[in-house]
């Protein structure tokens, strides 16, 4: 297994070097110039030349790239031209707070989906069915942004009762260590600190995972339905098992790689995707960061951004495999134990 | 690149109230907490790596600069300079405060200090603010407390240009720790000492205890706590406000601004502005050579009517570069561009396209200015109302102002930040040689402004501004548009001054 | 009509250059892992295949799943490279050592499947289906393809209202049908018919079974049927090569095979077809099947051994050599015919 | 309720919505006088009535009816979605059908440009294309599409891995069929109902995606009414003047919702599993 | 004789088709197993063998729509009976293996897990009990190694071998009743033989009745008690196995048996022409007249009621007792 992963880990490589390059060649052929927008409106053109020299932005395309590459097999990202900082640090200052939100989207996705969806295919054709389904179609059909917005009028901007974006207000002293704030809290011993946590993490989360509901409710309906009609089920009616222990120990377990599969797929979307949920609620995460040195051509940080969601998401597929590995014989066997 | 300093529990859950907006707790020592939007990028602890307003007003409130201009008393006032004057034309004699205590109980500011600041900006490679001081030759200590400023000609704005903006660090610390002084010790002689940054997201501010007004103002009701908190999207700043979890909005959209109107707990502060916005033509690109079109360009557009209907009155006319807000304004120009479509119909028809034409392409920033895109389109149908035959782009900013700065946009609507005293920006966007963006070139004008640089007598030399104004005006070089109002959304205990530049003078702020 | 068939089974096999196909020595492996990075096993599916088939015979290819007789339907078809061996048909080298192996339409073989709903493409209909062969072969006008499809339509016992029919719309054993004719109206030497009558019911599996005997005696095809079902075999196949695990361990003209086997395995299989009126010999071993392990290439053992009831030390020792006897050959340390140690 | 009772439903309630959107693309503009483009800030903001210059449904900040923007709106909105749709669909089906069917290496390369493209955040490659040729609506549609092939391909790429071990492939192979003769005839025409379920989601994910890249200020030209780009636009005047969002969130909703039920009906008929077999 | 275990009554089936049509696919049968016996019902495809055996189970499709009719097992009706009724029944007086060994076993779950599963299902044994049962039990079904194989997953066993965990799972709790729906169609006829000899002679060990679904009449021959012959939904002939064998009086079963291969030593076997009608287009009166050689003009005039011979019942207007095929 350690050595499947390994060579799962090992795929990714062709796949960084694509999405560098890649990355590279639009970054630099696109019009808009880092040093442009680095100085401020009235800096002269030796100003201008000189940001050019420093960053080396004069450089051929392909020395600059391969300068790069070297570099990022060292490890180094190389500083952002937009913040002077270390591209790696200030990367791994926004990460925890889009894996916070990412994870615990998923996560309340899956714990109103997937007991939706189960129902939905257990009374599959009925007005229950209907109801689950108009339910999810409506997350489905709302635009994340207007959600957002809706939100935090009404929680935050009406009703006063939750913050209106942001992570932790200042003066909370919360020992940082995995950036994961609820998580820190609970290992700091401050869980006095919860439930400020979560009144910050409440919105954004809502928001981000109702888009989801829809699609983890289908896709587990579906593999629920699926299952059902595989042979094995009637054999656990045959063998006189109650209903409640068929759905727990035949339907779920095996539903369970059709569903997982889904939820990976979702979260690596949701890491990559939640820029605009990061934009409406001012969460301090990578998408916000991206979107912003996009918006100034800060190429190192895009870079590094682009390398680190490609990570990410290479992880998480690998996560996914060890929990196929875990669920199903078969893979196991396959793989070698 | 945090500065994370201890702060006492009480602190916390004060602010921690403020975050889940309960009811306000009677705490013994209530800590004045002030919590103000940002949306310029924070990018970097170093206090020369960016050049934006509001970056050089938290520098001045914590490192300290030589001075401001205090915009209600319309003069500039020192900070950590106490006296300058002309004693020739290229040089000025600047007298340093004394007694006043580096945050962490170091010494004063003095001439070496200022020396170096100098060097920072020129030769740090992160220094992005050598700009403002290219008129400056060379400063030259004089004694601890006193340093002349030579400048490489004769410099009669060279006060407006270096207050608000000439940060002062200690040369001692960048000696002791080099670029780290930044991240560690970031202290200096600021009202203000900063406790936290965090880049792009907060900043976080305490009151310098040590600290006086030059004038000798009480300070007791500023703000204990300012922490500046990134907000870049206009609704979560009105939302933030109404919910209490920021006290000071700024930079309030026009169309938000009714969501404030009528609220008992938060009051709306409008303040002229000194952004120009304009409709710039590239004077050497086609068909912008023909100064009859971009005077049609001019009596196409009805200003007012935007102003009242679209930007919600919450913007004022400006005739030329230099309007009611803008340092040496005299008073309304003779001769103005206003809106007349029948004129602007017979100087097309004049110019060869009495049927319509012609095509053109208009260019606008997004995103980037109050309603920048609306009023673009609001622009392109009065231009169409005429004649022109406008083909209207919104391209992403960094193309469009890749394209602008080199000279490629042949039309555009945008606007010059901070035009306080015209003179450098004017000479940049309008004088002959000056950045391809405009392309403009008028021998008059060329000669006019560099008579107000040798000008030391103000109203002589204001008079001289607004001739260079007439021209601007009747040339149309570009068309002066408006200056937006600053509307800034307070809580109803905060008392402040937003002064026309978007900033404030945080001693000066008053909080219940 | 006239059965031809008593004459084909009585027919003693001509040696040498006459057989329409020789297959000799074909071995084909597969490489698997049982898990990453770790040394790939070898799994022998063809180990020494050796076959010659006249024009216009039935050759039955019996075994049970798994034994490669399907793997060897592939190599035939060209759709499998075999590793070793040579193939001729007709006369022509199709697959050898030295030569270029003739791609799938230029070796003039067709092949039948097992199963009925699998091979047709649903979204296709009959005319489609069965003018695809011409249609790639190209240089037939449109009015010749029909009137091939319907001949051929006639000559499978389908009517002519089937033309722009979907698949779905005919049992099991009208789709065997349709995949005949499909095979046939490319006018092959040989045709491959792989499980072909399993999956239908015995009803319909005797109709596909005259069929392909009306087949061979219209247009003299030569068959290759593969089965596990040794009565099937027994009713059509003129000779009968018993496959286990990779190799030929019997085989022989049918009634020899049949009436004489010599080895157990055969004998096993011949027990186990199901024949109304006459019981079947209790023969039950303690474990039917057991869990095998891959046969490693070159293992030095006969086959069989570990489900032979006669197996000695010799058999675990080395593999038996194929013998020639009367109207069979077979690879046996212990053939049924001689008595047991 | 029986199972084809609830089929039907959604059919009904899902071809009500598309054609309630239909009709407004084809009728609206006959309905009210105005142009959707044309501007009058004397009557900016005006709100829903029938009693304020014939702005049935409002007129919005620059004072353009939002009746005639709706419809206008509709059209746009069918056709980035459905081009999108077609290009994406089209592409990523053969993508994923060709990758699937070869097999092997060229399979992995070609899955490794598929992981590629999934790596990237969608949103770059928006913002990349739309940065470097402008925008536009063929822009829109090209940035939008190029990140919405992928399911397809992956669907196309799982199907034609099953399918090329149908013996009907074998059949047509062994009679000499290339690689263009099996994909054409035989894997694409296998996987089109598959497809086409995609495609009923898909396009209601276009209009979606579209409305976000205008929420980023990254939408379609001004001159181009969208639902999305109204929407975007109307969010700062939610209070006040809710009828600048709302109208076009509605439209997205029906359609979306049209589409998925829709998708939905399509997919439980297609389902061979539903189907009784009584063989 | 003994009252029966198993007596089906005028059993019909309807199911929903496409398009709201409304089938019938089991129509009106009847006949009853005795303990002990080992009882065969032979049907092609179409003819609606399995929906009896699965609505004996009450397992049935969705697109069911009724059952008329009784299925009388220890004093219970079951096709009217309810889940409260069913459950306990299901697995512990009644079992059921399937064609299918590949699809029968959750491919996620240990066979000791499977087969303990069942047991615990009806609380009969518990831990070290259950266990030794369970050994014993796959010993019965001839595993060499049974510890072996209850640690296995079903992707590690042959068909064959999945088959008889499925057997032994049947048997696990001693029912009373076994119903097999056609276990040996996916095996290997050497696999086949064997899987149905286990059967046999374990349901004669435990004195299990057996109701044995097959298309193929040569397969049950030996082992089968009585023999009942269906066809498009409709029972032709049911008597005793070795007089329905050796001397079919119906047509069909005569057919059936024609079609089993043989050595071709002369002419060919004819097979049945033509194809099993289809649900929806049954004919009326005798279901097999359209491929009958005996075929006379009043077989497709009305229904053919049974006809009552010695040894067993026949629906045929003229049994094959004397007359031969013309």
């Amino acid at each position: 297994m350690v050595r499947a992963i390994a060579w799962r880990v090992a795929g990714v490589v062709p796949v960084l070097f694509l999405v560098t390059l890649v990355l590279f060649l639009l970054l630099r052929l696109a019009p808009g110039d880092a040093a442009d927008l680095l100085v401020p409106d009235d800096a002269s053109e030796a100003e201008i030349l000189r940001i050019r020299e420093r960053w080396g932005l004069d450089r051929p395309l392909l020395e600059q790239y391969f300068s790069f590459l070297l570099n990022l097999l060292k490890l180094d990202l190389g500083r952002s031209y937009r913040y002077g900082a270390d591209v790696f640090e200030l990367i791994a200052s926004r990460v925890p707070a889009t894996i916070e939100l990412a994870t615990l989207a998923l996560l309340a996705a899956s714990l109103i989906a997937i007991p939706l969806g189960i129902l939905a295919a257990l009374r599959k054709g009925t007005a229950v069915d209907g109801a689950v389904s108009v339910f999810a179609i409506a997350g489905v059909s709302t635009p994340t942004f207007w959600l957002g917005i809706l939100l935090v009028l009404l929680f935050s901007a009406e009703l006063h009762l939750l913050p209106s974006g942001g992570r932790l207000p200042y003066g909370v002293q919360l020992p940082e260590r995995t950036g994961l704030h609820l998580v820190d809290a609970m290992l700091a011993g401050r869980f006095d600190l919860l439930g400020l946590i979560a009144s910050q993490l409440i919105l954004p989360v809502m928001t981000l995972a109702f888009s989801m509901v829809g699609i983890i409710s289908r896709i587990t309906r579906g593999a629920i339905i699926d299952v059902a009609q595989e042979e094995f089920i009637t054999t656990s009616v045959a063998k006189g098992l109650t209903r409640g222990a068929i759905i727990r120990h035949h339907l779920l377990p095996n539903a369970t790689v059709p569903i997982t599969t889904i939820l990976g797929l979702e979260l690596g979307v949701l890491i990559s995707g939640s820029i605009i949920v990061e934009v409406v609620f001012s969460w301090p995460g990578l998408g916000t960061l991206l979107y912003q040195s996009i918006s100034v051509r800060d190429i190192p940080l895009v870079t590094g951004i682009v390398v680190t969601y490609t990570t990410l998401f290479i992880l998480i597929n690998v996560v996914i495999d060890v929990i196929y590995f875990i669920i199903d014989p078969r893979i196991r066997a396959s793989q070698g134990a | 690149m945090q500065l994370r300093a201890s702060l006492p529990v009480i602190a916390a859950l004060a602010l921690l109230n403020a975050g889940s907006a309960a009811p306000a707790q009677t705490k013994p020592a209530p800590l004045k907490t002030m919590t103000i939007t940002a949306t310029e990028p924070m990018t970097t602890d170093n206090p020369y790596g960016e050049s934006a307003a509001p970056v050089y007003s938290l520098w001045c409130h914590t490192y300290g600069c030589l001075g401001r201009y205090d915009h209600t008393k319309k003069m500039p006032v020192g900070i950590l300079a106490e006296k300058w004057e002309a004693i020739d034309p290229t040089t000025w004699r600047f007298t340093l405060r004394k007694g006043l205590k580096r945050h962490d109980g170091g010494p004063g500011p003095t001439s070496a200090d200022v020396v170096h600041s100098l060097k920072r900006i020129r030769t740090d490679p992160e220094s992005v603010q050598s700009s403002f001081i290219a008129m400056v030759d060379r400063i030259v200590p004089v004694d601890d407390h006193t340093f002349d400023i030579v400048t490489k000609a004769p410099a009669v704005n060279l006060v407006m240009a270096l207050f608000d903006r000439f940060i002062v660090t200690s040369a001692d610390l960048y000696a002791k720790h080099g670029r780290e002084a930044d991240k560690k010790f970031a202290v200096g002689w600021g009202p203000y000492k900063l406790e936290e940054y965090l880049a792009d997201r907060r900043v976080a501010m305490r009151k310098n205890p040590d600290w006086t007004e030059s004038d000798g103002s009480s300070t007791a009701d500023s703000p204990d706590l300012v922490i500046l908190q990134q907000m870049r999207e206009p609704e979560q700043r009105i939302n933030a406000l109404l919910n209490g979890e920021v006290q000071v909005a700024r930079l309030v959209p026009p169309q938000l601004v009714r969501r404030l109107e009528n609220r008992p707990d938060v009051k709306i502060l409008k303040t002229g502005g000194i952004e120009v916005m304009f409709l710039a033509f590239n004077n050497k690109m086609e068909p912008w050579t023909d100064v009859r079109l971009r005077r049609a360009v001019a009596y196409a557009v009805n200003r007012p009517l935007i102003i009242e209907r679209l930007l919600g009155g919450y913007a004022q006319v400006q005739e030329g570069l230099v309007g009611p807000n803008q340092f040496c304004y005299t008073g309304p120009p003779e001769r103005a561009n206003a809106y007349d479509p029948a004129k602007s119909k017979a100087l097309l028809a004049e110019a060869g396209y009495p049927n319509g034409g012609p095509e053109i392409d208009f260019y606008t920033a997004v995103g980037r200015y109050v309603s920048d895109r609306q009023v673009a389109e609001v622009v392109a149908q009065m231009l169409r109302q005429v004649g022109f035959k406008v083909k209207l782009h919104t391209p992403e900013y960094a193309n469009f102002w890749a394209d602008v700065r080199r000279g490629r946009s042949p039309f555009y609507y945008m606007g010059r930040g901070s035009i306080f005293d015209p003179s450098d920006s004017s000479g940049q966007l309008f004088g002959t040689g000056g950045s391809p963006r405009v392309q403009y070139s008028n021998p008059k004008f060329d000669e006019l402004l560099s008579a107000q640089y040798k000008e030391q007598d103000p109203e002589k030399r204001c008079q001289i501004w607004r001739q260079i104004n007439q021209v601007l005006i009747d040339d149309v070089p570009s068309h002066f548009m408006w200056t937006h109002n600053l509307v800034t959304g307070l809580r109803a205990n905060v008392d402040m001054q937003v002064d026309s530049s978007g900033e404030f003078w945080l001693p000066d702020a008053k909080m219940k | 009509m006239t059965d031809l068939s008593d004459l084909q089974t009585n027919r003693t096999r001509p040696a040498g250059a006459s057989a329409l196909l020789r297959a000799q020595g074909v071995s084909k492996s597969f490489w698997g892992r049982t898990g990453l990075f770790r040394p790939r096993v070898e799994n022998r599916a063809l180990d020494d295949v050796s076959v010659t088939l006249d024009e216009g015979e039935i050759l039955g290819l019996v075994g049970e799943s798994g034994c490669g007789k399907s793997t060897f339907a592939k190599v035939m078809i060209g759709l499998e490279k075999a590793d070793a061996g040579t193939l001729d048909l007709g006369g022509r080298r199709i697959f050898g050592p030295a030569d270029r192996a003739l791609p799938p339409a230029e070796r003039g073989v067709q092949m039948v499947f097992q199963d009925p709903y699998g091979s047709l493409n649903p979204r296709m209909n009959v005319h489609s289906i069965l003018a695809e062969g011409l249609r790639i072969r190209g240089g037939m006008s449109g009015a010749e393809m029909t009137a091939q499809v319907r001949r051929h339509l006639d000559l499978v016992g389908l009517g002519q209202d089937s033309l722009g029919k979907y698949p779905h719309q005919f049992s099991g054993g009208q789709r065997q049908r349709l995949c005949i004719a499909r095979a046939i109206i490319t006018n092959p030497r040989l045709l491959i018919a792989d499980e072909a009558a399993s999956a239908l019911d015995v009803s319909v599996q005797m109709q596909i079974l005259n069929l392909l005997l009306d087949l061979r005696e219209r247009m003299g095809l030569a068959i290759i049927f593969i089965s596990h079902d040794m009565a099937v075999i027994e009713y059509l196949c003129d000779r009968i090569a018993v496959m286990y695990r990779g190799r030929i361990v019997e085989q022989g003209l049918s009634a020899d095979v049949l009436d004489r086997p010599r080895h157990p395995y055969t004998a096993r299989l011949i027990a186990a077809r199901p024949r109304v009126g006459r019981r079947r010999v209790h023969g039950l071993e303690p474990d039917v099947e057991q869990m095998e392990a891959p046969l490693a290439a070159g293992a030095s053992r006969c086959v069989y051994v570990e489900r032979c009831p006669r197996a000695t030390e010799i058999c675990r020792a080395q593999a038996p050599a194929l013998i020639q006897a009367e109207g069979a050959s077979y690879a046996c340390f212990h053939p049924l015919d001689a008595p047991q140690d | 309720m029986r199972k084809s009772d609830f089929l039907n439903a959604k059919f009904i309630i899902g071809a009500s919505c598309l054609l309630l959107i239909l009709t407004l693309a084809i009728f609206g503009n006959v309905i009210t006088g105005h142009d959707p483009q044309e501007q009058d800030l004397m009557s900016s903001l005006q709100p829903p009535g029938f009693s304020n210059g014939g702005y049935y449904l409002g007129t919005d900040h620059l004072g353009r009816d939002i009746l005639a923007r709706m419809a206008s709106g509709a059209r746009v909105s069918i056709v980035i979605a459905t081009a999108i749709v077609l290009i994406s669909g089209v592409f990523g089906v053969l993508y994923g059908a060709l990758s699937g069917y070869w097999g092997g290496f060229r399979d992995i390369v070609l899955q490794k440009i598929v992981e590629t493209f999934w790596a990237f955040p969608p949103i770059l490659l928006a913002l990349a294309i739309l940065a470097f040729f402008g925008q536009s609506l063929a822009n829109i549609i090209i940035a939008l599409a190029i990140q919405r092939w992928i399911p397809y391909c992956r669907i196309a790429r799982a199907q034609a891995l099953v399918l090329r071990n149908r013996e009907f492939v074998a059949a047509s192979q062994i009679m000499g069929a290339g690689t263009g003769w099996v994909v054409t005839r035989h894997i694409l025409p296998n996987l089109l109902s598959a497809a086409i379920v995609i495609a009923t989601f898909s396009m209601a994910g276009a209009i979606l995606a579209e409305a976000s890249l205008s929420f980023l200020g990254l939408g379609v030209p001004p001159e181009i009414p969208t639902w999305g780009g109204m929407l975007a636009e109307g969010r700062s005047y939610v209070v006040g003047a809710w009828w600048i969002a709302v109208f076009p969130g509605l439209g997205i909703f029906f359609t979306v919702l049209g589409l998925n039920l829709l998708g939905d009906w399509l997919r439980d008929l297609l389902d061979p599993k539903a189907a009784l077999n009584l063989r | 004789m003994a009252e029966p275990i198993l007596s089906i009554d005028r059993l019909s089936i309807h199911v929903r088709a496409g398009g709201g049509v409304r089938l019938k696919i089991v129509d009106d049968i009847s006949f009853d197993i005795l303990p002990g016996q080992f009882f065969a019902l032979i049907g092609e495809s179409g003819s609606g063998k399995s929906m009896i055996a699965r609505a004996i189970m009450r397992l049935m499709p969705d697109e069911v729509l009724d059952l008329r009719g009784e299925i009388r097992f220890g004093g219970h009706d079951l096709a009217h009976a309810g889940e409260e009724l069913l459950r306990p029944l299901r697995g512990s007086e009644i079992s059921m293996i399937f064609q299918e060994p590949m699809s029968s076993l959750d491919p996620l779950m240990t066979i000791e897990r499977q087969l303990s599963e069942a047991v615990e299902a009806h609380g009969k044994r518990k831990g070290a009990a259950m266990r030794a049962h369970i050994i014993d039990l796959l010993t019965r079904v001839r595993f060499r190694n049974p510890e072996q194989i209850m640690r296995s997953y079903p992707h590690e066993l042959s068909g064959g071998m999945r088959q008889r965990v499925m057997i032994a799972s049947a048997l696990i709790n001693e029912p009373k009743l076994l119903i097999a729906d056609e276990p040996t169609t996916a095996l290997d006829v050497t696999i086949q033989a064997q899987v149905l000899d286990i059967i046999a002679s374990l349901a004669r060990d435990y004195g299990l009745a057996v109701l044995f679904i097959s298309h193929d009449l040569s397969l049950v021959y030996e082992n089968a008690d009585e023999i009942a012959v269906l066809y498009g939904g409709m029972l032709m002939e049911r008597g005793p196995a070795r007089a329905i064998i050796e001397a079919p009086a119906h047509p069909y079963t005569s057919a059936l048996l024609a079609c089993v291969p043989r050595r071709r030593t002369g002419a060919r076997q004819e097979g049945i022409e033509g194809a099993v009608p289809s649900v929806s287009d049954w004919p009326p009166g005798c279901r097999f007249a359209a491929r009958c050689a005996w075929r006379q003009p009043q077989c497709t005039q009305h229904e053919i009621a049974f006809l009552d011979l010695p040894d067993r019942r026949v629906r045929c207007v003229a049994p094959l007792r004397e007359s031969a095929p013309a």
